[in-house]
């Protein structure tokens, strides 16, 4: 039984008002302050689309009524397809859904404690892993291959997601020139333009700078994936303390701003064009300026999130799931629980970064997606919440069983029993007697396994001659 | 023909439906025959009852404890299945004494004194009943007298005992030296279980075997009736 | 700066329409089924208090409006209090505490990965461990000295509890004649009986049995306690598929009417009598009919039990942070924070079991405190939720930092950052680079090091005066 | 009379207040005097310069930085007190260049062209003004020519460069070629850091020492200026 696309907000961390409020704030924001616009053809969108603009700050600026105008012109609506059909995905609302994320530079490997650099080998073998679990709906690209050189690097990495998934692939790109390969690539799996169209089998994420700068290169890819109509992910990073105020609600308005002037870009260069809503939003380690991934704080700030895109009918992108710990002991599994529930409970509709990742989100780990899929599928089971109506209350079945009896042998606990329950595919269960004698495995150890026999007989892969075609159409693809 | 019907009775049994109008594991099978209507039929149509017994009821409960021991199947999956046998064999019985075959045992069976609960005895009663033993369920909270009148009265070849709580698993020992007291032991073997209780608790009050869970207690009893030690 | 008592409610896993359904399922029950009452004394005390008793089948039920006026007599408020005043807690409405629980047979030692049988003297250390973490706010006697006779076990608990922490003292009582010691030692440590009316420094636990009975001795003890006016916690431990239906909806409906039963009885005893609506309900491992501690489900369903209370105006204990492994690994940490999680945010007003339980409640951990310790304070820093007003969403200081600037230089920062974001105790923050160097360790190792510190430091006791009047008045107290 | 003003001069630094309308880090402290009100008392007072700095801002900064190590104190708070210090200075600066006593020296620090964000060369800025340095802070995004520029015309110690980015990391090594084809080399010493900088890249690129964190940084400066070779 798979559980996705089921509806959150049973949490609710933002009342009514605190949401106007954040709202009139953020709007107070694009007004009066606006944002720094380094790239020449987003600054030229913009202000064809009616925005203030003074070209020598490259500061732009919108009238409240004009941003929510551009807003407005974006569907509330996505679907991200997967190759195969099961694994659409349709944003909006407050369904949820759960996915990988990135990008990270290094691996850890749990029997030898150490860590290593991440390489294009390992992106497929983690798209096969994933494409094997469950409860991770979305495979987003989570590693960085070390070993190419950057003009290598966006091709190679969506050619090993579509190669070895048939879940939807999202990724980042790192060059111009990479987003255009990547969409023909696409359109070649496809079928063809139009059927990409009708079926995106990808989507690409282009981040804002925290706070309000749309940087020169990122600008200029943003306006390339929006004309291209492939669906776009506007996220904003603003960091407690650092590149935000260390305030939530502080925060929660550096973000929404941020994520917002991506949105009305999108619009800017093509109306209605697919675009969703991002967070990466989290704390800072004030220390030392770390980036925090596993803070409760981050629970809470991609939670209300989830909110502020509800309100502003957008389909919405949080971060959630990570941890900080170096090793998977029990921080691991509760950092990465606690962020991962709150983000889902609030109808956050893709939770990205929610598999795989550690310290810092700077490392991913084979046995941590493993770990993952298992909260994952405890939160999404979290989500699906409590059925109540004549049949699960089953009044007539209590009055037969009635004082001290058992329902055990009642018709009504096995016609319930799995569809009720979230079934453990990795937690243990068992007797500390049967625990022992079973080798006292923790939960990486089981972790371990399943990784093994994950990898031993996945099958699967492009079709030959779609691959063939891209192989010799597409160049600096290594095969 | 025979070999079609005892199909179905298999699938039956591991479906874990007694009539047309029970639910099996999987969906739609509403409707469609069930154990009592098969065995019916299948008693109408000639086929023998230690075939029904041998090839479709035993076999198909070889089948449960490997889906029960790989996890796939829990105890209501079991118990289901576990009184579709039942059910079966009650049906069958009248034609197994006609041709003369003799059913594996009698067995009492209940909860002793002080406890209240009884969902592990009950299970393993259904389980027993399942295997084709003949149960008789004194219940729970019950007597070491009256234990002992239902083994002089019924003279079964087994008595199980259960105890849920550290305070009442005394009473088994009690019970085993009241029949002891009555002469009955060596007439009976007996068979203890049940939250609190051990190997070594059952080894030292003198029981013939532990089961750790309603499971290892059937396969306790069919071991000491097929003649071995049990789990000793 | 520490947490407690803050609201929650920003969750809630039932509607309004739901928790009508389960309301009007309870009163039903207790109207047309009824309960199993095996003591004499609550029998009589329920008959005399207007409830219909057929005494044959020692059957008790009452009509609705009978069982709401008795319900209504329970105060809605409930102060338990510690023997420094720091620690009372007020449980009602959606206020928010934590606490400890058991009864665990068993300690688990990491370092060597078994557990061996727990003695009085873990009794005490544990206290004194609980009495340092700050998270943990009640104290509820969480181990079975195991070396004890029965009838020394009451008094020695209590005294292990009332000796090595001044924060409150709750705990399950095993014999009739303990119950009546207890509340002298706990008279003595008051000052006088007046005293400990006004300041109630323990409180006591008598479970109903689901589906639908109060045992014989456990209804003697609990009209025991009404009597007495110490504070009473009348839980009911359902168990899904076993002791009531195996939906969570008829979960919630037997755990309701058993836990109502107590709170109707202790009403019927002595009206108005402090006592407090408990759940201890969870699934159940349908291969052995285990009693689960780790489930999402015990989450849901002390969630909604949390609803439940505050719809009958009743102080609420729930059940929640605990794990089925038997280890400290990540299942330990996902399992625990996901409950504890669940219940604080739905603003379950006492959290018991929320620190140092194992493997099905069965077994205590030093090490698991501090963890959980960690845990706690960032739930209940999920909790507080997030500020929003003029000062937090900080928009001048955004307008003077502008495009591209940062906020670590910003007084505002200073400001905020310790009480917007919660201080780890236990987690580590540090780069892999750090956390090598200094040993890597995990958590249970850098837990360990904290029980060794607290452990090594920690001070106090009764005073002498107290402390020799009641070892010379109350006899089996082994000091 | 000295003494106390003396202590109430370190503890604003510890507090990080600058006048007397700064919070600090205790509640309450609104209202009373600051580092500048303190020091303009001080002076008024014939307070000695040299004591101020000596048993004043340096005794205070140790402790700070004790905080800072024992994980009390965060960025936020060390910054704060830096820049009390940093005030001090500034006040105390012609009290200072009177008595003859010199500076500790002029650094001038910049972020490479390319990269876009400052936190950490800011923080560097305002560590090594709290440590008794004159900092010349160009910015980011700064031309390797323009960098050459100013080391020419300001004739500092110390250069200090910073990088966020690996892309934007080699223009570090092109502004230390520029120097040296400047003939500017040797009379600067030049720190670097940054997320993407190491160790052994600064080694590298000839760089004369390497700040993993801002504190780092400060305490190579330090070790250059008395003589000592950095944290090679």
């Amino acid at each position: 039984m798979i559980r996705k696309g089921l509806a959150g907000g049973s949490y609710k961390p933002l009342t009514p008002e605190a949401i106007s409020k954040i709202n009139e704030t953020a709007l107070r924001i694009i007004e009066e302050i606006g944002c720094e616009v380094n790239s020449d053809i987003a600054l030229a969108s913009m202000e064809k689309a009616g925005a203030i603009v003074n070209k020598k700050q490259r500061r732009v600026r919108l009238s409240p009524q004009k941003a929510l105008e551009l807003i407005s012109k974006a569907p509330s609506e996505i679907t991200l397809c997967g190759q195969d059909e099961k694994h659409d995905i349709h944003l909006g609302g407050n369904r949820v859904y759960t996915g990988t994320g990135g990008t990270a530079l290094y691996i850890y490997e749990p029997h030898t404690d150490q860590r290593r650099q991440a390489t294009l080998d390992d992106l497929k073998r983690i798209a096969r892993l994933v494409d094997n679990l469950d409860n991770i709906h979305l495979f987003m690209l989570p590693t960085y291959p070390t070993e190419l050189p950057l003009e290598q690097v966006d091709v190679n990495r969506f050619f090993a997601g579509l190669d070895n998934t048939t879940k939807h692939i999202m990724g980042g790109v790192y060059t111009h020139d990479g987003v255009q390969q990547v969409i023909r690539m696409a359109k070649i799996v496809a079928g063809s333009a139009e059927a990409l169209r009708q079926r995106p089998l990808i989507s690409m994420i282009a981040c804002s700078i925290s706070p309000f700068i749309i940087d020169g290169e990122y600008g200029d890819v943003m306006v390339a994936i929006a004309k291209s109509g492939v669906p776009l992910v506007c996220p904003a990073e603003p960091l407690c303390g650092a590149t935000s105020p260390v305030t939530l609600a502080g925060n929660l308005v550096v973000q929404t701003v941020d994520s917002l002037m991506g949105v009305m870009l999108a619009q800017a260069v093509n109306p209605g064009t697919p675009v969703i809503f991002g967070s990466v939003a989290t704390s800072t380690d004030l220390r030392d300026l770390k980036y925090i991934a596993g803070s409760v704080e981050m629970g809470l700030l991609n939670a209300a999130g989830a909110q502020m895109a509800q309100f502003y009918k957008l389909p919405f992108y949080a971060t959630g799931g990570m941890t900080d710990s170096k090793a998977l002991d029990a921080q691991s599994g509760y950092e990465s629980s606690i962020t991962g529930l709150l983000c889902a409970l609030a109808g956050a509709n893709f939770i990205h970064d929610a598999a795989g990742l550690m310290e810092f989100a700077l490392t991913a780990c084979y046995e941590k997606y493993v770990i993952d899929n298992e909260i994952l599928g405890m939160v999404m089971r979290a989500v699906e919440g409590i059925r109540v109506d004549d049949e699960t209350l089953a009044f007539d079945i209590i009055k037969e069983v009635g004082p001290g009896g058992n329902f055990v042998t009642a018709k009504h606990t096995r016609r319930f029993m799995r569809q009720e329950h979230y079934q453990p595919s990795l937690s243990d269960r068992n007797s500390r007697e049967v625990w022992e004698a079973r080798g006292k495995k923790t939960t990486w150890e089981m972790a371990s396994e399943k990784v093994r026999t994950i990898l031993d007989s996945h099958t699967g892969g492009l079709p030959d001659t779609v691959r063939s075609r891209i192989l010799s159409e597409i160049k600096g693809i290594v095969d | 023909m025979p070999e079609d019907i005892i199909d179905l009775i298999r699938e039956s049994v591991i479906q874990g439906r007694v009539t047309k109008d029970d639910e099996g594991l999987d969906e739609d099978m509403v409707g469609q025959p069930g154990m009592s209507e098969l065995i019916e039929e299948a008693l109408i149509s000639g086929v023998d009852a230690q075939d029904i017994i041998n090839q479709g009821l035993t076999a198909a409960m070889k089948i449960v404890g490997k889906r029960f021991e790989a996890e796939e199947y829990y105890i209501p999956d079991m118990l289901a299945s576990a009184e579709a046998v039942g059910v079966a064999m009650e049906i069958l019985e009248p034609e197994l004494t006609r041709s003369g075959v003799k059913p594996k045992g009698k067995i009492i069976i209940a909860t002793v004194k002080g406890d209240l609960h009884d969902i592990g005895k009950n299970i393993v009663s259904i389980l027993l009943r399942g295997a084709g033993y003949i149960v008789k369920d004194l219940g729970n909270d019950i007597e070491t007298k009256d234990i002992v009148k239902a083994v002089k009265k019924e003279k079964p070849e087994f008595l199980g005992l259960s105890a849920l709580l550290t305070s009442t698993m005394v009473n088994m020992e009690d019970t085993i030296k009241a029949l002891t007291e009555s002469g009955l032991r060596d007439k009976v073997k007996i068979v203890i279980g049940g939250a609190p209780v051990s190997e070594e608790y059952a080894e030292s009050i003198g029981a013939d075997g532990y089961g750790a869970d309603g499971f290892q207690a059937v396969a306790v009893v069919e071991a000491l009736n097929s003649g071995t030690t049990g789990n000793k």
